[in-house]
C-alpha cells in the first residue's frame, strides 16, 4: 500500500500546484476573460487531482461513488457560471484586452 | 500520512487568502465575486482533503453541499446579482 | 500543523469580517461577506460540528449571498441616496463606539476563557436516551425529540418570515433568461435533480447521520432558487392554494403530530414507544418542503401574483426599473 | 480527543461579535446593519459551538449544535424578511437609511409611511 500512499502525496502535491497556478493567474492576468480562464481550467485540474488522490485512499464505494459526483457536479457548475460570466461581461461592454492596444 | 493532508489543507486555505487579496486590491466589482465563487472549488478541495486528514467522512456530504450551492450562487450573481456600471462606492461618511 | 491551520483560518475570518462591513465599497463588503460564509463553514468542520457545517455551507454562504446580491443589485437601481441634511450632530462620534467595543471585546475574552475547560455538558445525558429517541444522530434526536417545542416554534417562525414578506410587496419576476443563456439549461437539468436528490438523501441519513430537515430544506431551497431563476415554476406559484399548502404544511403536519401525540401518549410530543423514528421522518419531511418554499419565496422577495389578483401592478418582466410595491 | 485550541476560536467568536456590533452602531446603511447581525450571529454560534467542542463527552454536545442549526435558518429567514423592509423603505423615502426622529418631524408631510417604520422600532 505504500506505493499508493506515494501516489496519493504525488496527486496532492500536483494538485496544490494547480491551485496555486490558477490564484496566480487571478492576480496577474490583465482581463476578467483571461483570469476566468485561468481559475477555472486551473483549479478543475486541481480539483480532479484531489479528488484521484482521496479516491486511491478511499474505504468505501460509497465514498468513490460520492467523491466522482462531487468532481461532476463542480465540473458542470464552474463551466456553466465561466461560460455565464465571460457572456454578461460581453454584453456589458468588457472589452477583451488585446496585446498592443491600450 | 495525515500530516500530508493537513499540510495539502493548508496550502489550499493560503491560495484562497491570496485570492482574497486580489479581491481587496482592485475594485473591478464583478472580478471580486469571480474569485470567491472559484473558492468554490477550492473549498471543496479544502473540506475534502481536511475531512480525509481529521479521518471524518461525512466531510464529503458537506462538500457536495458547498459544491452545489456555490452553483447556485454563481447563477444567482450572473442573472439577478451583478452590480451595474459606474462607481458604486457608497460614502462611509456621510 | 492543525494550530497553524486554525489560526490562519481564524485570523482571515476576523479580517473578514471586519473588511465586509466596514469595505467602501457595498458590493464588495458582500462579496468579502460571501467569502467569510464560506469559511465560517470550513471552521464548523474543524470544530467537529457536521450539522451545522451541512446547514452553513447550504444556507450560510450561497443562499444568504445570493439574497443579499439581489437586494444590494435592486436597491442600488433604485439610485442613490438624497444627500442628508445636517447629520453630523446627534450621532455618537465612532472613535466613543470604538473604545467601548473594545473595553466589551476584552470583558467577552476574559469571561469566557475563565469558564470550565472540560464541563459536563449535555453529551452523555443525550447519549443515554438516544436508543429510546427513534433517532442515533444526537442532532436530530435534540431538535425533533428532545426539544421539539423549539422546532415547532421555529417552523412557526419561518412561515411568519414569509407572511411579513408577503404582506409587504410584490414579487418582481425574474425575467424569462432561457433565449438569452443557452447553456444555462443544461446546467440546471444537471444540478437541479441532484439538489433534489442530495436534499432526499440529507433527510434520510439525517436519521443516523449528520444531515436532518434543515440541511435539506436548504439544499432544496437551492434547487427552488435555481429553478425561479431559469424561469420556472411561475404557473405553480400563480395558484391560489398550492404554494400556500406547501409553505404551511410544516407547521400543518408538525400540529397534527402534537395534537395526534397528545392523544395517544397523553403528552405534547411524546412519541409512542417505537414509533418515534416514524414520527420523526414524517415531521421531518413535511417541514423540509415549508423550509425549502420559504426560502425560494424569501429570494423572490415578495408575493407572487396570483390568478385572481385584481390589480396586476408588475407585469413587467426583465429588470423592471423601479421596485414594486403593491400594497 | 481531537487536538485543537479552543482559546482561539473563542476569541475569534468575541471578535466576530465586536465587530458586528460596532458596525451596527457606526454605519447607517441597511444592508451594512443587516449584514452586521449576520456576522454577530456567527460569532455568537462559533462560541457556542466551540463551547460544546470542548465538553468532556466522546462526541461534541449536540444540544448547542441544535440550537445553532435553529439559528442559521432563523437569522436567513430574519434577513430576508429585513431585507425585503429596507427596499420597501427606501422605495417610499428614497433613502438606504432609517431617519431620525428629528428629520421625520421637518418632512412629515413629504414622507407620511416613516411613521410606520419608527412606530415599529420603539414598539418594545
Amino acid at each position: 500500500m505504500i506505493v499508493l500512499d506515494v501516489l496519493t502525496g504525488l496527486l496532492l502535491c500536483a494538485a496544490a500546484f494547480f491551485f496555486v497556478s490558477g490564484t496566480v493567474g487571478l492576480l496577474r492576468l490583465p482581463d476578467i476573460y483571461s483570469r476566468l480562464h485561468a481559475l477555472t481550467k486551473a483549479d478543475n485540474v486541481g480539483l480532479g487531482l484531489t479528488v484521484v488522490a482521496l479516491m486511491l485512499q478511499a474505504e468505501s464505494w460509497s465514498e468513490v461513488f460520492k467523491l466522482v459526483l462531487i468532481y461532476a457536479m463542480v465540473l458542470s457548475a464552474s463551466a456553466t457560471v465561466c461560460y455565464l460570466i465571460g457572456n454578461e461581461a460581453h454584453r456589458r461592454g468588457q472589452r477583451p484586452r488585446r496585446s498592443g492596444a491600450n | 500520512m495525515s500530516v500530508l493532508y493537513t499540510g495539502a489543507a493548508l496550502v489550499l486555505l493560503l491560495t484562497v487568502v491570496l485570492g482574497l487579496v486580489r479581491v481587496f486590491r482592485k475594485p473591478g466589482s464583478a472580478d471580486s465575486l469571480l474569485a470567491v465563487l472559484l473558492f468554490g472549488s477550492t473549498g471543496v478541495a479544502l473540506l475534502l482533503v481536511l475531512g480525509k486528514g481529521l479521518g471524518w467522512s461525512w466531510t464529503l456530504d458537506v462538500a457536495l453541499a458547498f459544491a452545489l450551492l456555490t452553483a447556485v450562487l454563481g447563477v444567482a450573481f450572473v442573472l439577478r446579482g451583478w452590480p451595474g456600471d459606474g462607481t458604486d462606492v457608497e460614502d462611509l461618511r456621510r | 500543523m492543525l494550530y497553524l491551520f486554525d489560526l490562519v483560518l481564524l485570523v482571515v475570518i476576523v479580517l473578514l469580517a471586519w473588511r465586509s462591513l466596514n469595505d467602501a465599497d457595498l458590493f464588495r463588503g458582500t462579496v468579502s461577506f460571501i467569502a467569510l460564509g464560506l469559511l465560517i463553514a470550513v471552521a464548523w468542520v474543524r470544530l467537529r460540528a457536521p450539522d451545522v457545517a451541512l446547514a452553513e455551507a447550504a444556507v450560510g454562504s450561497g443562499l444568504t449571498g445570493a439574497l443579499i446580491l439581489s437586494a444590494l443589485v435592486r436597491m442600488r437601481r433604485r439610485g442613490r441616496d438624497a444627500p442628508r441634511p445636517n447629520h453630523a450632530g446627534g450621532a455618537i462620534p465612532r472613535r466613543l463606539i470604538g473604545v467601548l467595543l473594545l473595553a466589551l471585546f476584552l470583558c467577552l475574552c476574559g469571561a469566557m476563557l475563565r469558564l470550565a475547560q472540560w464541563p459536563e455538558g449535555l453529551t452523555e445525558t443525550a447519549l443515554a436516551e438516544l436508543p429510546a429517541s427513534g433517532v442515533s444522530n444526537p442532532v436530530t434526536a435534540v431538535l425533533l425529540n428532545y426539544r421539539s417545542y423549539d422546532t415547532l416554534l421555529e417552523v412557526a417562525v419561518l412561515l411568519l418570515a414569509i407572511v411579513g414578506v408577503w404582506s409587504l410587496r410584490r414579487a418582481e419576476w425574474p425575467g424569462d433568461v432561457r433565449e438569452s443563456y443557452p447553456l444555462l439549461m443544461p446546467l440546471l437539468r444537471i444540478v437541479l435533480p441532484t439538489l433534489v436528490l442530495a436534499a432526499a438523501y440529507v433527510l434520510w441519513i439525517g436519521t443516523s447521520k449528520p444531515g436532518g430537515a434543515f440541511q435539506g430544506g436548504a439544499l432544496a431551497g437551492g434547487a427552488f432558487v435555481l429553478m425561479l431563476l431559469g424561469g420556472f415554476g411561475r404557473r405553480a406559484l400563480r395558484h391560489r392554494y398550492r404554494m400556500r399548502v406547501a409553505l404551511s404544511c410544516g407547521l400543518l403536519v408538525f400540529i397534527a403530530a402534537s395534537v395526534g401525540t397528545m392523544l395517544l401518549t397523553g403528552e405534547i410530543l411524546r412519541y409512542p414507544a417505537g414509533f418515534a423514528g416514524h414520527w420523526i421522518l414524517a415531521i421531518e419531511a413535511a417541514a423540509l418542503i415549508s423550509i425549502a418554499c420559504t426560502l425560494g419565496l424569501l429570494y423572490l422577495g415578495g408575493r407572487p401574483e396570483e390568478a385572481g389578483d385584481g390589480t396586476p401592478v408588475n407585469r413587467s418582466v426583465n429588470g423592471s426599473k423601479n421596485g414594486s410595491m403593491g400594497r | 480527543m481531537m487536538y485543537f485550541d479552543d482559546r482561539l476560536y473563542l476569541i475569534a467568536g468575541a471578535a466576530l461579535i465586536t465587530i458586528g456590533l460596532y458596525a451596527l452602531l457606526a454605519h447607517r446603511h441597511f444592508l451594512r446593519r443587516i449584514l452586521a447581525l449576520n456576522v454577530m450571529g456567527s460569532g455568537v454560534f462559533m462560541v457556542l459551538i466551540t463551547y460544546s467542542a470542548r465538553t468532556a463527552g466522546s462526541i461534541p454536545d449536540p444540544v448547542p449544535h441544535a440550537m445553532v442549526i435553529t439559528g442559521i435558518v432563523v437569522s436567513i429567514c430574519a434577513t430576508g424578511l429585513a431585507l425585503v423592509l429596507a427596499e420597501c423603505v427606501q422605495a417610499l423615502t428614497g433613502r438606504t437609511e432609517l431617519s431620525d426622529e428629528r428629520e421625520t418631524s421637518e418632512h412629515t408631510g413629504a414622507r407620511p409611511d416613516t411613521s410606520d417604520e419608527q412606530h415599529q422600532d420603539q414598539s418594545p
